[in-house]
């Protein structure tokens, strides 16, 4: 007969027709803004941890003897970010395992598909036998229903780097977001540029809310202060990046360099060396590859970080769900920018990595520590 | 076809046969890129400056190297959708391996080039000895060789090469007089191009066209077809390779070097004017369809349009372009069939959907209609390789 | 004499069929799945179980939709690559259009559908009228569609109602009902191939556009409904995929990769990539075999990029098996060692003269 | 014994680039008649055909098909009026059924439907009615034999339900039994009262089957008349009407017959069994027999295209495997193939490249002197060209043909294999083939030609060869007569001719 999934709800609210047209969102540019000034709580020096403006939720009702079979839906590895996290978060995979904590992790890539990412989490529903799941999304409104059908298990839900316009997991995990990085990088450039300067932004590619979030943050704020700013799709190809940069410098004087991810920004600081020009006033990412790059040609720069870190603290958050430790409902990491002053420290700490490689990936601690993310051993 | 007659003073039709050429299919990439390259200068008047317009050409030196070895394969009457993968192996190949260390950057460079060529080998084996065809093949190593380069790396980059190595696609001669720099890139493209013009001019290179147009035949006059095509998979695979090389010294390393370099290069061939499906086309019109694209794009980006919206203004001259050439050849061609008695025949109706034309009552055998064939295969042909194949086959190898 | 026509001639010609793509398709389809059934099992799981069933079936629908589409264009000699635009296109549509409402599903449906099938009737037209290659062609518009995704959406849109999103979320036990509208989908275009003319003439002009013309046939028109049915049922995957996700998006087409992958699937599936030569079973047949390596892989939680690695060769692999048993079409009048053909009756040679009978 | 005339065709006339290949040609088709058109190759039988069918538009003369007067525009336009063909080349699609291309194009519908159990109905009862129990009608054509695929041209034809039906040498491909089979089919149709207007080089199937009998020569109408008033010789002097002696030129003086350059001792291979055979240098041996005789195979097999795998052969008395035409050539062998177009050109490309094509793939140290020599090559072949860069494609046939020609002389071959070397070329182009011909062989070249044309064959062969159904059926002297081959092509003669008449 036919068997209608029981977990398909009737949506309460359907406000979000036009959510998406316009990325600027004062409310949360505002909060996020406010969150960058917020000095974290949790232990010291475990910034995975730590967590701002946290409000707690009990979670006694999972607490639970034993080693649990967690299910981890990831959006993909497509990027060197996103692989980076994947090797930390596997290394914590360790440490919990050992510890008896999770018994197993099984994973499903769903390779940047959403469709996939959706049947990959119904697939854990029916036959995954378990205990948490663990859901990176692909994006925010279409795996809405998916994570909802998640939470009705009755299991915990732990969502971590991007959203879904619910709040019934158990947490959210992430970075302060889109906007501090736009904050951060725009007041940076605004104070080290003059109004009327020109400033380039490298996009990677339209349409994904935490790129976007950056450029909406950014663009605000360049505006108000005379800057302009013109922006560009790059789809992370540095060939490409060094092109638009070089017609840019044929057009006229670039003052300022702003990325909305780390990718390929060697390239544009290249193509002003072969221009034969001065360098940029620059934001990229903590990427290793800008930072030796920054370090090496001594430009004025930033790095904005989306914390790389965040990879470890799904798994931490199982950990304390499952013995019934509060967590926070929206677990906000803290996420600051390297500067000028902290370069040389993090270049010592990941001498020998690779420069797809990002710095402020908080793993020192784990085993495997260096040589694991040296060779980048993707699981 | 305009009204250019011969009985013109010299001067005048030999300009004539110029404007002619440059409206024939053949001749269409290069006024294309002429008026594109016109546009450029308008919109940015710096661009027409010798050290501006040289920059100009290292930047399309790859693309348009890609496309001179995409040339060969689908003048062959294949397809190679797997260049890009190749471009991204190398360019992480060279990271990789040669790293910091200098005096690694021959060994590596020779490994690449190997690498390159074996790439091709298996492509070009598999499309000639088990007949798949190269659209699925190359597809096929499209997928396993990049999911292969990004398993090897982990996902991201090592690092970029050694600056020795990487001088080749971002260095050149200094002081130069009027263009103060001349790129090695802009050195390699010419020797490339100057190599595929004098290769494509050698009997070898004849023999491709050939047997694009006809691998029977081809094969009926001893040419060795499996190595031919294979050679074909192998030059543009090699090709791929020194774009590569260039392109690790233009961008550096990253995974995404090199993506949708296979589409590119196809689009640049067709708009130079070379027939999907083999026989018909000139390489330095290939190489020229490069040059227009890139010059397209930064016409775009010149005029303020959105980046958005470039890759719809991108499709729709694609479409024109090869429509262009498409019609034209065929107006052309049947001028020349009229032109070719001087009584022609009253012809059957111009409707064709209807109509048989007495070639079509004639194609299957050696029947003397000979003439009225040359229209029936003006038809484009279909895809790659169609019919060809069975007369591949035919003869039960 | 009539009586000496050969009677073997039927047997071998019978068996020559049965052993054709559709069947090969089949075979090569079952042999995935047991592999893929020990390979499952070999780390403690049931590749028949229920869920992993809807899993499969849920990988084929989207991909079944295009694969059908495609299927017809391949039929007729030509491609389409602007199926993964159309794709997304169609979503954001139906989602837009519905804006949640119920009440607003078929009127959003049908505008999904005009739009696309006024795509696919510029493709045919600039295939078939202006002479470029469906290659270029389909190219071409395939990035003016994405040129106007990219200017005008931002991110997803648009927000689809409840009762659409069941079509994505409901089944018949294992089976999901979008499974079960592919399935008719393909019932539809396989009845269409079969029974109706233009379906008919589709493998006439793919096979022989020579042929086809002599036989009185308007060789424009089965391509160009070919190429609107590509682009409708490259929508129809649209709504599905809306249906799925609750909102329309920009870029659940290129995500899908369906523009490589259909076309891949539809030469597993034994149709000839130069036309011709088809069904759209072998096509469904193809997407299966995708959609349970897929499956596989995933249980096995092999690396992500390895996947790719698998899928490569697997197309290649796979199709290397059915070109290399079609290739010779002359038949051999002598196999090696065998007894030759006896020697036609030496019948009276009567002087060149006769009457009518 | 006919009944009222149903189609009569008065002064026909047609040119084709100024060259007129039909002059005021009529005849009158009578129902229930059989009327053999007979001629020469090239007299322009086909082309008178495929004017009554549409195919061409004529430039003079009036056709009525039951009185009406008519000018049809395409061959499906004829057919529903009731005059279908059965062309010389087959058109059919080889991956559809038997019934699908029976009705190709004219798919019986019911509601809108194609009815395909109506077509497979009306498929088999056509079959049946003409008694042909071994063609299924759900087969895909591609699994059917030549023979059995000219049935089914037949059957498109007839499935039209046709007043007037024109069969273009319809047993060209058949074997005997099946034309037997054909002749059944003829005399069904006649006793339904249908006319039929049969074109086929085979006079004995022409005295067999047609009451009434046409000639052309050079596009002219010789005699239009009663078939028993004719006898062979008649008729053959009527089509031919010159001394053939004229035709071929006579062997070169100083030819000499010189020492075996190829030698096969029952070769063997998919297609061919046993074949024996010896060629000397200065040789010129003919190979006859009809279509699908395997007599191309035979070459194939020879030039390495479908290797042999029996047998033993030799060339200059040492024995060889040759497993590729490019093994071949670099042996000195040339394969002047018999599908030009599809085989022999690659008609995109000039006529430089063409002629260039062995060299540059098999001999490339060799292209800068060869394409020197060239035009003195292409110069004494008297083609025709507007230039050396002309595709070949805008050649007249015998121009492609000397194209080729040049090619394969361009390799400076030992052997020259020769299938069909005239086919489709006109009366001065075949002479100049066979005067190159005795050129070679007078250069000690050894020569294998085949050749449908029996003329041709007898008038150019030192000996002659005759291929029934794969094998070498009989060896024949110089100048043996037209009875004689055909007994031997159509198996009723056996090796060593003991059975001939
Ligand atoms: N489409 C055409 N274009 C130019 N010449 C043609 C065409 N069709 C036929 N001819 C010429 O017309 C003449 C008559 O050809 P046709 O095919 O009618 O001969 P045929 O009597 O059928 O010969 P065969 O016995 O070889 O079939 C030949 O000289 C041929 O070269
Ligand atoms: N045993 C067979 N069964 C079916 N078809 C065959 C067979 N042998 C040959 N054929 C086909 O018959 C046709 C003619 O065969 P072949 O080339 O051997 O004959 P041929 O003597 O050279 O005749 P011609 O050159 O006059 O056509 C070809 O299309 C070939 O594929
Ligand atoms: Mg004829
Ligand atoms: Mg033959």
């Amino acid at each position: 007969g036919c068997t209608t999934d029981p977990n398909v709800a009737a949506p309460t609210e359907d406000a979000a027709t036009e959510e998406s047209v316009e990325w600027f969102d004062q409310e949360l540019f505002d909060k996020q803004d406010a969150e960058r000034d917020v000095v974290p709580e949790g232990p010291e020096g475990q910034p995975w941890l730590q967590h701002i403006n946290a409000e707690m939720v009990d979670t006694s009702e999972f607490a639970a003897e034993g080693a649990k079979k967690a299910c981890f839906a990831n959006a993909s590895i497509s990027n060197p970010w996103r692989t980076t996290g994947w090797i930390t978060m596997n290394q914590q995979l360790e440490v919990l395992q050992e510890a008896g904590v999770i018994s197993e992790m099984e994973t499903r890539d769903a390779q940047d598909s959403d469709d996939t990412q959706i049947a990959d989490i119904d697939y854990f529903i029916e036959e995954g036998g378990c205990d948490v799941f663990i859901i990176s999304p692909n994006s925010t409104a279409a795996m809405t229903p998916a994570v909802e059908r998640a939470c009705d298990t009755g299991k915990p839900v732990i969502v971590f780097d991007r959203g879904v316009q619910t709040d019934c997991p158990v947490t959210f995990i992430h970075p302060i977001g889109g906007f501090a990085w736009g904050i951060d990088t725009a007041e940076f450039l605004i104070d080290e540029l003059d109004e009327g300067d020109k400033v380039v932004a490298l996009r990677i590619l339209p349409g994904v809310d935490v790129l976007e979030q950056r450029w909406a943050a950014a663009e605000k704020l360049f505006d108000e202060a005379g800057i302009e700013a013109v922006d560009y799709f790059t789809g992370a190809d540095p060939a490409e990046i060094k092109k638009i940069i070089s017609d840019e410098l044929a057009k006229g004087d670039v003052q300022g360099i702003w990325m909305d991810a780390g990718d390929g920004a060697v390239a544009a600081i290249e193509a002003f060396e072969d221009a034969g020009v001065d360098y940029p006033v620059m934001t990229g990412e903590d990427e290793m590859s800008f930072l030796r790059k920054w370090k090496e040609t001594g430009l004025t720069g930033l790095a904005p970080v989306y914390s790389n870190f965040q990879w470890r603290t799904p798994l931490l958050a199982v950990q304390k769900i499952f013995a019934g430790e509060e967590v926070p409902s929206e677990w906000v990491l803290p996420q600051s920018p390297i500067t000028a002053e902290e370069v040389d420290e993090y270049l010592a700490l990941n001498e020998n990595m690779p420069d797809g490689h990002y710095a402020k990936f908080g793993g020192e601690d784990l085993p495997g520590y260096p040589q694991v993310w040296e060779d980048r051993i993707v699981p | 076809m305009s009204a250019v007659t011969s009985d013109r003073p010299s001067a005048g039709a030999r300009l004539a046969r110029l404007g002619r050429t440059l409206v024939s299919p053949r001749g269409a990439v290069f006024l294309l890129l002429i008026v594109l390259l016109i546009a450029i200068a308008v919109l940015n008047p710096s661009f027409a400056e010798p050290g501006q317009f040289i920059r100009f050409i290292q930047r399309v030196a790859p693309v348009a190297i890609v496309a001179i070895g995409q040339y060969f394969v689908i003048v062959g009457g294949e397809f190679d959708l797997s260049m890009g993968s190749v471009v991204t192996a190398q360019v992480v190949i060279a990271g990789n391996l040669i790293g910091q260390d200098e005096a690694k950057s021959l060994p590596v460079l020779l490994l690449m080039l190997a690498f390159g060529a074996f790439i091709g080998l298996v492509n070009g084996l598999i499309v000639t000895l088990l007949k798949v065809p190269s659209f699925i093949v190359t597809l096929g190593m499209m997928l396993a060789l990049l999911g292969g380069t990004l398993y090897w790396t982990g996902g991201a980059a090592t690092g970029n090469p050694a600056d020795g190595f990487r001088e080749i696609g971002r260095g050149g001669i200094r002081g130069i007089p009027v263009i103060d720099i001349l790129p090695w890139s802009v050195v390699v493209l010419a020797a490339v191009l100057a190599a595929a013009i004098w290769f494509s001019k050698r009997p070898f290179g004849r023999t491709i066209i050939a047997l694009g147009d006809n691998p029977t035949t081809a094969r009926f006059s001893g040419t060795r077809n499996w190595w031919v095509k294979t050679s074909t998979f192998m030059i543009s695979s090699l090709s791929a390779t020194v774009a590569g090389v260039l392109l690790v010294g233009y961008a550096g390393v990253h995974p995404s070097v090199g993506r949708g370099y296979e589409f590119i290069a196809i689009t640049a061939v067709v708009l130079g004017g070379v027939v999907l499906g083999g026989g018909r086309g000139w390489v330095v019109a290939a190489a020229a369809g490069a040059f227009a694209l890139e010059a397209l794009f930064t016409v775009l980006n010149f005029a303020g349009v959105p980046s958005t919206y470039r890759d719809a203004v991108q499709g729709a001259i694609i479409i024109l372009a090869v429509a262009y050439s498409a019609t034209t050849f065929r107006s052309r061609r049947r001028g020349r069939g009229i032109e070719a008695s001087s009584d022609a025949p009253s012809q059957t109706s111009p409707d064709a959907a209807t109509q048989t034309s007495p070639d079509a009552a004639t194609q299957t055998s050696p029947a003397p209609a000979e003439e009225r064939d040359a229209e029936a295969s003006a038809r484009p042909a279909p895809i790659p390789s169609t019919s060809r194949a069975d007369n591949e086959t035919k003869g039960g190898s | 004499m009539s009586t000496a026509t050969p009677t073997r001639a039927p047997r071998r010609s019978g068996s020559r069929r049965r052993l054709d793509s559709s069947l090969i398709v089949g075979i090569a389809l079952v042999a995935v799945i047991v592999i893929g059934a020990i390979l499952v099992a070999s780390v403690g799981r049931n590749f028949f179980s229920a869920g992993n069933i809807r899993d499969i079936l849920t990988g084929m629908s989207v991909l079944g939709f295009v694969a059908i589409g495609q299927t017809l264009v391949i039929l007729c000699a030509s491609l389409d690559l602007s199926v993964p635009y159309v794709v997304s296109l169609s979503s954001l549509i139906a989602a837009d259009l519905m804006a949640g409402n119920p009440a607003n599903i078929p009127f959003a449906v049908l505008v999904v559908l005009v739009v696309a099938a006024l795509i696919g009737l510029t493709n045919g037209l600039i295939v078939t009228k202006l002479k470029v290659n469906g290659f270029i062609a389909t190219l071409g518009t395939g990035l003016i569609i994405k040129g106007y995704l990219d200017t005008n959406y931002k991110g997803t849109s648009g927000q689809v109602p409840w009762e659409f999103q069941l079509i994505g979320a409901t089944g018949v036990g294992p089976v999901p009902v979008s499974t079960l509208l592919m399935l008719a989908v393909a019932l539809g275009a396989a009845f269409f191939l079969a029974r109706t003319r233009t379906g008919n003439h589709m493998f006439a002009v793919g096979g022989n556009e020579q042929v086809a013309r002599l036989s009185g046939i308007r060789t424009a028109r089965p391509l160009i409904v070919a190429h609107v049915l590509c682009s409708v049922t490259a929508a129809l995957a649209g709504l599905l995929l809306a249906s799925r996700l609750g909102v329309g998006s920009p870029v659940v087409g290129t995500q899908g990769g369906y523009d490589l992958l259909s076309i891949a699937a539809v030469v597993l599936g034994g149709t000839l990539l130069m036309g011709g030569r088809g069904s759209i079973w072998g096509t469904i047949g193809g997407v299966a075999i995708f959609a349970v390596v897929d499956n596989v892989m995933s249980v096995m939680q092999v690396n992500p990029f390895l996947k790719d690695v698998v899928r490569g060769v697997v197309i290649v692999a796979a199709v290397a098996v059915y070109t290399s048993r079609s290739l010779d079409r002359r038949r051999p009048r002598f196999t090696a060692g065998a007894e030759p053909p006896a020697a036609a009756e030496p019948a009276a040679v009567d002087a060149p003269k006769g009457g009518a009978a | 014994m006919s009944g009222e005339a149903v189609l009569v065709a008065e002064g026909l006339e047609k040119s084709f680039f100024g060259v007129t290949v039909l002059h005021g040609v009529g005849l009158t088709l009578r129902a229930g008649e059989v009327h053999g058109l007979v001629g020469e190759n090239g007299a322009g039988k086909s082309t008178f055909m495929k004017i009554l069918a549409g195919v061409y538009e004529r430039d003079a003369g009036t056709v009525t098909l039951g009185g009406t007067e008519v000018e049809f525009s395409h061959p499906v336009q004829a057919a529903r009026q009731g005059l279908a063909t059965v062309f010389q080349e087959f058109n059919l699609l080889p991956e559809r059924t038997v019934a699908q291309n029976v009705f190709l194009g004219r798919e019986p519908k019911r509601r809108g439907l194609v009815d395909k159990k109506a077509m497979l109905a009306e498929t088999r009862a056509l079959l049946a009615e003409l008694g042909i129990d071994s063609i299924e009608a759900d087969a895909p054509v591609r699994t059917l034999t030549v023979a059995e695929q000219q049935i089914v041209e037949i059957v498109k034809a007839l499935s039209v339900d046709a007043r007037v039906i024109q069969m273009d040498e319809p047993t060209a491909a058949l074997a005997d039994h099946e034309v037997e089979l054909l002749y059944t089919i003829v005399r069904r149709l006649q006793a339904r009262g249908v006319a039929i207007l049969y074109v086929s080089h085979r006079l004995k199937e022409i005295f067999d089957l047609c009451d009434t009998i046409t000639v052309l020569k050079d596009g002219a109408l010789v005699s239009s008349g009663p078939a028993d008033e004719l006898d062979t010789d008649e008729l053959v002097r009527r089509m031919v009407g010159r001394p053939i002696s004229a035709y071929f030129p006579e062997a070169e003086a100083g030819t000499v017959l010189g020492e075996p350059r190829l030698e096969l001792r029952g070769v063997g291979n998919a297609y061919v069994d046993g074949v024996d055979l010896e060629l000397r240098a200065g040789e010129i041996v003919g190979v006859a027999g009809l279509q699908g005789s395997g007599r191309t195979e035979l070459v194939e097999g020879v030039f390495g295209i479908a290797p042999f795998t029996r047998g033993e052969m030799r060339l200059d008395g040492e024995t060889v495997r040759l497993g590729s035409a490019r093994q071949a050539v670099k042996r000195g062998l040339a394969l002047i193939t018999e599908d030009r177009k599809a085989q022999g050109l690659a008609l995109n490309q000039s006529i430089t490249d063409n002629a260039l094509l062995v060299i540059r793939s098999v001999f490339s140290r060799r292209t800068r002197d060869t394409r020197r020599e060239l035009p003195g090559v292409l110069s004494s072949l008297e083609l025709a060209s507007r230039g050396l860069d002309q595709e070949v494609q805008y050649l007249s046939g015998g121009n492609q043909q000397k194209v080729v020609l040049a090619k394969w002389l361009a390799t400076k071959p030992r052997v020259v294999l020769l299938d069909e070397p005239t086919r489709g070329i006109d009366v001065g182009a075949k002479v100049a083939v066979y005067t190159l011909m005795r050129r070679l062989a007078k250069e000690g070249v050894a020569i294998l030609m085949i050749s449908s044309e029996l003329p041709e064959v007898i008038g150019m062969s030192d000996r002659i060869i005759v291929m029934h159904d794969g094998r070498a059926s009989a060896e024949l002297p110089a100048r043996s007569d037209e009875a004689t081959i055909l007994g031997a092509a159509t198996g009723t003669l056996r090796v060593g001719g003991e059975e001939l008449r």
